[in-house]
């Protein structure tokens, strides 16, 4: 997915953020999202220990001892705090964090996801994943809608291993938004020139249509 | 300063077979020293628990090609292709545990607690063989605590009692290896004297410290270099 | 301050029957303010999760002076003679719990852990109706996650933000207690521009913390009293 | 038991004591013992989040918010720390703590204690003193040798509410030493003019006689 459609559901996952909210972003499109928060504050968690995330220092000032999740170097935002690894996730665990914006490389129907290990790869990395998936407050995922190969990420039933029983609530894509409750999922605004039909043509996942969001 | 120690003699207390647990987040918080002189001795058949396993001929990267492990404990090894490899040719076991888990797991290794029950997994691969229970109508895992035979950590300062400090984000993993070992070893940039580290601001308190070494690295532009 | 309410807003949020997580170790690090406040409501039917119920006529004492209360659970009631009485009366129902237990049973409630295994009070009157279990051929009991619906904690100064800091001893309970509860109120003595405590200083992050009132004691020789 | 003989045991506890201990103090005879270390520097751990207790400060300088687990107010010796209730008993709980010395109402001859209720009265404080007994190092008892009313404390078999399963160490009585190994209750040393006749007959547990240490 090139850099513009990255940007374009940056921006729509910004608008669900509320100001004041303690978010935790994953790698990928939910780092981009700091970018386009306009006037609203939200405090940025990262687990490896700090609430208060601030943007990349200048060359200068970079510390390897002071990185985000991604291990890359951060700065402090004004309010910052620091603590270890386990009150991290004391956080997170706890219900703490009031939004993960996560990537993933399959979305079933039901809003169950799969985010760390691809069949038959090697599977040596899941970091906190499973952990901000049974927790978050809520989850909102960032994603582009097909794989690489083109084929269904948003799927009838996962076939990559789950992270996890819980659901998340909203997935965002370049050409769409979803809902999901209830174990069931519902389109609920299109955001490229795609129609509904078309989307279903690349959409492996069943989904209804909130009319009323919709337009319609 | 009576825990202050030699290296050398540090890592005397280290032998074949056992369970190291090791602080830090990829290279941050690492006790770059420490490991530096486990790579160049001759032990064998460690198992390392840490969130990663360094980079490639990194940090935790030079135990695994000096062929000192057995085994890894950890969240995230895909960031060193060469433990990939070394687990995908049988050179290597790892045993892959979310993140969140390892840090309470290693915390309650040092805290008395033999187990717990979290969400984080349940339902998941990761889950499979662990017992499960219900609690308020929702699924919980078992998660047993981990302890280790050494702990090796990584602070910015201590004082000569023992008391720690860390530098930013690097307390990560730190502060819960700290507690969960027969035997804990602090690498330290520095050393100052007792009372100047304000009871408030103490981070690990002394009584979790057996050992004390300095770190032969030194900061230069944020990362850790020779001198 | 955004988080900043008046005492009696803060104790609206506080419903008959609710459980209340209550900071403090003995009369140290209490919110007296928002217990006050309580005492002075007619709110009843509360469950207090607290160390101790304060001292006769004093802290949350007056809880159950008041009649607030139907039940207390902690680890040392006999502070309070009243609350002996109000119990051997059946005034009061009593859960008694190892301190230690107690604390970390409150952590797990924050940190989405629904129970835990111990060795404290195994095969003790403490432990009967628990479950047993063994690890590495050592008896241990499950003790259950606490949780609350308000959880009241007393800070020496929260930054604008609601980072707190705590004055010495007085972090004891409140530091798992402000982690525990639907909704937290922090009873501060000073409220300090967002910065004035470095990042590294702070105990409980703001993220834990909803809403902040002021102390309307002050300190004088030690001891809080009325201004 | 009047004050001398409370110092007596006090002293005879010191002696137990290494250079660098962590050391928790109960109430009672237990909270004497600092005035009789010497040259040995310990460290005393007040289970309400400090390690590093230092004296009762004067007057003018009392704060509430700095007391010990007894309640009373302290002052922090160089290089103490503070820390909250949850990190306190990961010490305690955790086998961090080299040795606490506590008082009890029973001991019986395999080193299992009651010192938290007695039947038939209310029973509403346990405070840490189970987790001291599961969690230290090494517990050594310091108590009088009978119970106000004359009767043994040092019993067969307790008929008060047991502490935990786990053994004590020692008894340090104003009479008698008392060490416990594998089950059993062996004298090491007697403290005052009794003959080992005559401590039989204040004690209903059984115990064994170290011929050696007893100079027999």
């Amino acid at each position: 997915m090139n850099n513009e459609l990255r940007v374009k559901v940056a921006k729509r996952v910004a608008e669900e953020l509320n100001d004041g909210d303690i978010i935790n972003l994953g790698v990928g499109i939910p780092t981009l999202i700091p970018d386009y928060l306009g006037d609203k504050k939200v405090y940025l968690h990262s687990e490896n220990g700090l609430l208060g995330m601030g943007p990349t220092p200048p060359e200068d000032e970079i510390n390897m001892d002071l990185i985000s999740a991604s291990k890359k170097p951060i700065t402090m935002d004004i309010g910052a705090s620091l603590f270890d690894s386990s009150d991290s996730f004391v956080m997170i665990r706890g219900g703490h964090i009031d939004m993960a914006v996560l990537g993933a490389l399959q979305i079933d129907e039901t809003g169950e996801i799969a985010n760390w290990a691809i069949p038959g790869k090697t599977i040596l990395g899941v970091g906190g994943a499973m952990d901000l998936v049974a927790g978050a407050k809520k989850i909102i995922i960032a994603s582009s809608h097909q794989a690489k190969d083109g084929s269904p990420k948003f799927v009838k039933k996962l076939t990559f291993p789950s992270s996890g029983a819980r659901k998340v609530d909203m997935l965002v894509t370049e050409h769409a938004v979803f809902k999901f409750k209830d174990g069931g999922c519902e389109l609920v605004e299109i955001l490229s020139d795609i129609s509904v039909e078309e989307l279903r043509d690349i959409t492996d996942a069943n989904f209804t249509v909130n009319q009323e969001s919709m337009n319609l | 300063m009576k825990k202050l120690i030699e290296v050398s003699e540090a890592i005397d207390f280290i032998k074949d077979g056992d369970t190291l647990l090791v602080g830090g987040f990829g290279m941050s918080g690492t006790p770059l020293t420490l490991i530096d002189a486990i790579a160049a001795s001759d032990k064998k058949d460690l198992t390392v628990v840490s969130n990663n396993l360094g980079e490639v001929g990194r940090g935790l990267g030079k135990l695994l090609d000096a062929g000192c492990l057995k085994k890894a404990k950890g969240s995230y090894f895909t960031t060193n292709r060469e433990a990939v490899r070394a687990w995908s040719e049988g050179e290597l076991e790892i045993e892959l545990i979310p993140q969140g888990t390892l840090a309470e797991a290693v915390r309650c290794g040092g805290a008395g607690i033999a187990g717990f029950y979290t969400k984080t997994a349940a339902g998941t691969q990761l889950a499979e063989g662990k017992e499960e229970k219900e609690f308020d109508g929702e699924t919980y895992i078992l998660e047993r605590a981990i302890r280790g035979d050494v702990s090796i950590i990584k602070g910015l300062k201590a004082d000569t009692f023992g008391n720690i400090v860390y530098d930013h984000t690097a307390r990560n993993f730190n502060v819960a290896m700290a507690t969960a070992s027969d035997l804990v070893i602090a690498e330290v940039d520095e050393i100052v004297e007792v009372g100047e580290i304000p009871p408030k601001d103490v981070v690990t308190p002394h009584l979790f410290i057996d050992y004390v070494v300095l770190n032969k690295y030194v900061k230069k532009g944020g990362v850790y270099v020779e001198q």
